[in-house]
């Protein structure tokens, strides 16, 4: 049985993605937005609808299409969607549905102009609504509902959460724990722009207080700082297990964006600082991929 | 898609002019004759100015001052002669000569972390500003500007009294601040600095340099960005072919061809081949959902550029569907002369088809990452451990 | 000052093509030849359109349908013939016929009350849009888009659709008129109209006509409309040449010259003209703080125009200083022939200097308003009461 | 003695503008600023400076200069500001001094941009602060101060407050009401542009509760609607004399800003409709200005 607060965080992490959230597709009608709203139907998420200007009252494939998201909302009673649309059309997009009053929005595009995606995040944050993305693979709940573009058949339900910056590498993550046997709480794949909508402290502060997330698998990458902050964070708040991984170890050291980007960054970004921080605050940190699963155990 | 990131000095001085940023006249020329021709429009002395994208100009003797005619033809003869980033310069900047009384630095972007706009300035700018920052960080101020707030002149110049900039000089120093961060938001920059910022004999403030790094996501918006001279300099023939076929190519040193979907798995990749002792020559990221035509090209683009003695295909589907690259795959080795190991892993979207595709054109396909790996590595060896 | 305001339909049009608000093919012409040009490249049939800034055109056959070359000279040849406004027709505009399947409705403005964006649609369009208001209000929606809110094209698709336009149509028609809202903040316009905006029989959503109110106290953010036709089509000489002298002139139909300073003292002035019997013939407004030119110059602009009795200047002085005011009217009394009564008075800031030159040159003035007003009555009327 | 709702109310009249008011001019170098700076020290304004981007620790026939507001007002203690500066510069000046904290602001400066005009009232609003104008003559309380150009030798101090959309029609209404032996509480000129801060509504209130003013003057032009509204505003919340006038009866009906300005504003705006929505709620409207004194004493 639950405690009280534990109810609390449950429905919180529902919030998110079960197999009860009602989702629709922006974009629906187009080559990815279609394939992928019948990839997400078929792993079981209630995918109730999409939406594509002027094909208002069609069908497609089985999927209601409607104008506007405020209609799909009315009409389906969702409460999540996920935005497959080129990127000049994103920040409109998002505007709208946050506008429609959605609770969870999924941004699956990449390029999207960084003004634009500052700008759609600001929104997002004053309507408190929970945005994951742009260009990321999305979130799964293994054996409940998928949205976004994780293969359905990686996964398996367990006690990991697993959280990524990367979106390729997270599949490669996600099946290299189902071969082993270790299966998945939630895969949150956060995106691998500089910026972007939830990054890894509020996916750490989820699975901390989610009672199905016994262990955390973090996943990140070089440039940036969000993994020492993440790191920060785990040492002052998070106190389940946490298993690390970063690429770009043998990366060539990039250009810097000029002075500035050098002068505020100063020297994190490199693999090597992310691993130090990490592993200073705990978290074992995998040189290969496939060392995961053991580090879990252990 | 097209990369462009960091702009010229010229073309960074153009965007400047569009929105009134003082700036001293120049013109662009790509010979000595045309040089001689410019400095006697704009009046001697002129600075001779290499247009190549890395810093440090002034120290690499990319940037000369010429007070007769016959410096002019000597210096741009001198810098038309000299390389930068692997390249012959082959455009230069002629511009009048500055009498400078001090320089200044600004720089500034949106903080990833905040998005805020952080404001970097410092009274004592020139060429050494990171040596600056390092020794003598308290010269450096910060302010930051928060998101959406289309800050005024009069912000900045509350800002610089209280860092006792002079009067005289405050009002178009936070002008051009000001506008700096205008145009941060309204041409979609990622990075715009200016350093040296100077104040001449006369008193004004002047912006002797640009370095303004632009959103190439934000391409859709500024088309003009594609003729761009940088955008052409930029590259290699390999990664402007790539660009042009919406790839994103980088050059590394080794001996294996890689090809990945994803730039967080293309590095794992890297990292992996040299944990098994190989060495990656080149990284073509397909993205997210390629098409056939895309994996085509994109072996095409690795084919010629050569030098490779194995290639690695590693491809998890997720946004992208593997019957598509294995297609991709069949079509390339068809119509190009594919004579070396081809090494493919496929695991995700439509893997069963993408696998059939390839088991039909006698291609076998991995499922696991490192065994597809550490086989590459052998065969970047010819075949040996 | 300047004054365009209302512009034509060709100058409204090509601001709605810098918007991607669909348009059909049109050219702009000042004969039959070019007019027939025109035809041969857009192809036939075309409408033939006067460019007036006066509305109805098509009931007052300013706007003709030529189906064949012979008709395209004939039209343009009798339009170019017709009058509007009291000027000869020079410019036309040849645009592609469409086939009109809908006609609709969209114009919007400031509120001045609540400064939000008030946006008028109806789906019954065409030239009788005020008659409608009047008969059938309840086909005109009213939407209210808060001031600041840059309102997306979503947001009047879910307005359209309560209001039962089908979805195809919908979402271009909530871009054009998102648009529009944008054009009002970025362009300064004071009225943006589109009337009609046509569904044509392929179902496309165009504008066919364009009625765009610029502001223009905002000239400066947008200078090439000084050159804009609308611009010169408006005036007649003396207006042309009060604008250019930053006056404002307003043409009227007695023959007492008024010139005040600011429009409510020259409205209340020509009301109590007419209250005493007096006919004014035209109002000068020099505004606030005029200086002795601009007042000469003024004078000039009223004795060149001809028709007067008398002249009148009532200024009163508030940020305008009398003494200008006075050297300006002795400037003018000498270097242009000002054979007719001229009847001042001043009252205001530095009000005894503005009267001490006076004197100086033989000129009295009244302090009291209607003591002068009735005076120059008595004075149009040849000295008699 | 006052009570204590009259104190606050007195209290509230103060804000405007008293001889206890600290003044600074934005633009105080310009010909038009500089000269009206000493008119107003002149009537006994406190005129403790003014600003010039640029000329920041200079002095100008007495006046001290600023950079900017915010120094004005810390070295000066200056609560309100005057804008004497081009249209193209006004916004700027504008948003300067309200986020510097001014307290009263009167923008005189003509034909500023419409789209600027609204922006700047929007932000004044937003900060609660008494803005005034723009392309209005200001502010003049008899015998103690004046900010704007109302010329002073016209006025005298008295019980009869005045608000005006019209410039120079305003001060021939004031110099009419001083031969007529009436003195003035405030008068306060609107401005004439379609949008502005301060409307007939809002000064008619602050007449209304000042415990100075005994009678109102109010002068209208054609054009729009705010004497209709105050004509409505007169019926349900003035209870104080009210004298009207309305320029423009004899004026051609002009051009109406096409359609829609015909239909938003249907019949509103002749000089025939304002007197009679005035004359249907009990004020006297004069027919020629002189009739004013006249009027206000029956």
């Amino acid at each position: 049985m639950w405690s009280k607060s534990q109810e609390e965080v449950k429905i919180k992490m529902a919030v998110l993605l079960t197999k009860d959230t009602k989702v629709i597709v922006q974009g629906i009608t187009g080559y990815q937005g279609l394939f992928h709203a019948k990839k997400m139907r078929e792993y079981g998420t209630q995918v109730v609808g999409g939406t594509r200007p002027g094909k208002g009252g069609t069908e497609i494939e089985g999927f209601k299409v409607f104008d506007t998201v405020k209609e799909a909302m009315q009409e389906t009673g969702a409460t999540a969607s996920v935005i497959f649309i080129p990127a000049s059309g994103v920040k409109e997009a998002a505007f709208e549905a946050i506008d429609a009053g959605i609770e969870l929005l999924v941004v699956i595009t990449e390029h999207v102009p960084k003004v634009d995606v500052i700008t759609i995040v600001e929104k997002a944050k004053k309507h408190k609504i929970n945005m994951i993305g742009p260009n990321c693979p999305g979130i799964i709940t293994p054996g409940q509902a998928k949205i976004g573009i994780t293969p359905g058949n990686i996964v398996s339900p367990g006690k990991v959460g697993v959280v990524s910056r990367s979106g390729t590498l997270t599949y490669e993550v996600l099946e290299q724990l189902t071969k082993a046997g270790v299966g998945q709480s939630t895969c949150v794949g956060i995106g691998g722009d500089p910026y972007k909508a939830t990054n890894f402290i509020e996916v750490l502060e989820m699975f901390e207080k989610d009672p199905e997330t016994e262990k955390i698998v973090m996943i990140g990458e070089i440039g940036g700082s969000a993994e020492e902050k993440a790191a920060q964070y785990i040492k002052e708040h998070v106190t389940k297990p946490v298993v690390g991984f970063i690429a770009g170890k043998t990366a060539k050291k990039g250009k810097t964006m000029g002075h500035a980007g050098a002068i505020i960054q100063g020297n994190v970004g490199t693999a090597k600082g992310k691993i130090e921080a990490l592993q200073s605050v705990g978290v074992k940190v995998a040189e290969r991929l496939s060392e995961i699963p053991k580090l879990l155990e252990s | 898609m097209i990369k462009i990131g960091l702009i010229l000095e010229f073309e960074g001085k153009n965007l400047f002019r569009k929105y009134n940023i003082p700036l001293v006249n120049s013109m662009l020329v790509t010979n000595e004759q045309e040089a001689i021709e410019a400095s006697q429009k704009l009046g001697l002395p002129v600075a001779v100015k290499a247009q190549v994208l890395s810093g440090g100009r002034g120290k690499r003797g990319l940037i000369k001052i010429a007070k007769t005619p016959e410096e002019v033809v000597e210096k741009a003869k001198e810098i038309l002669n000299m390389e930068s980033d692997g390249r012959p310069v082959t455009h230069l900047l002629i511009e009048e000569a500055e009498t400078i009384k001090q320089e200044l630095f600004v720089s500034m972007l949106f903080d990833p972390e905040t998005y805020d706009v952080k404001v970097l300035f410092s009274p004592k700018g020139g060429i050494d500003i990171e040596t600056l920052a390092k020794e003598e960080p308290e010269a450096i101020e910060t302010f930051i500007i928060p998101f959406g707030d289309r800050s005024y002149p009069y912000y900045f110049m509350y800002k610089l009294k209280e860092r006792g900039i002079q009067s005289k000089q405050v009002v178009p120093l936070a002008r051009i601040i000001s506008t700096l961060v205008k145009m941060l938001y309204d041409e979609d920059l990622q990075l715009a600095e200016i350093n040296p910022l100077v104040i001449n004999d006369k008193g004004e403030v002047i912006a002797l340099d640009s370095r303004v790094v632009t959103d190439d996501d934000a391409l859709f918006k500024h088309p003009e960005r594609k003729n761009y001279l940088s955008e052409t300099l930029r590259h290699t023939k390999a990664e402007k072919e790539a660009e042009e076929a919406g790839l994103s190519f980088v050059d590394l040193d080794g001996d294996i061809g890689m090809l990945s979907c994803g730039a967080g798995m293309g590095m794992a990749t890297a990292d992996l081949i040299e944990y098994f002792g190989g060495e990656p020559r080149n990284f073509l990221d397909v993205g997210g959902g390629a098409s056939p035509e895309k994996v085509s090209e994109a072996l095409r683009i690795m084919m010629e550029e050569g030098g490779l003695k194995a290639i690695l295909i590693n491809a998890f589907g997720g946004i992208t569907r593997l019957d598509d690259v294995a297609k991709g795959i069949i079509d390339a080795k068809e119509k190009y002369n594919i004579n070396i190991p081809l090494v493919i892993r496929l695991t995700g979207t439509n893997q069963e088809e993408g696998v059939r595709i390839l088991k039909e054109h006698g291609l076998k396909a991995y499922l696991d990452m490192e065994e597809s790996i550490e086989d590459v590595v052998k065969e970047s060896r010819g075949g040996q451990n």
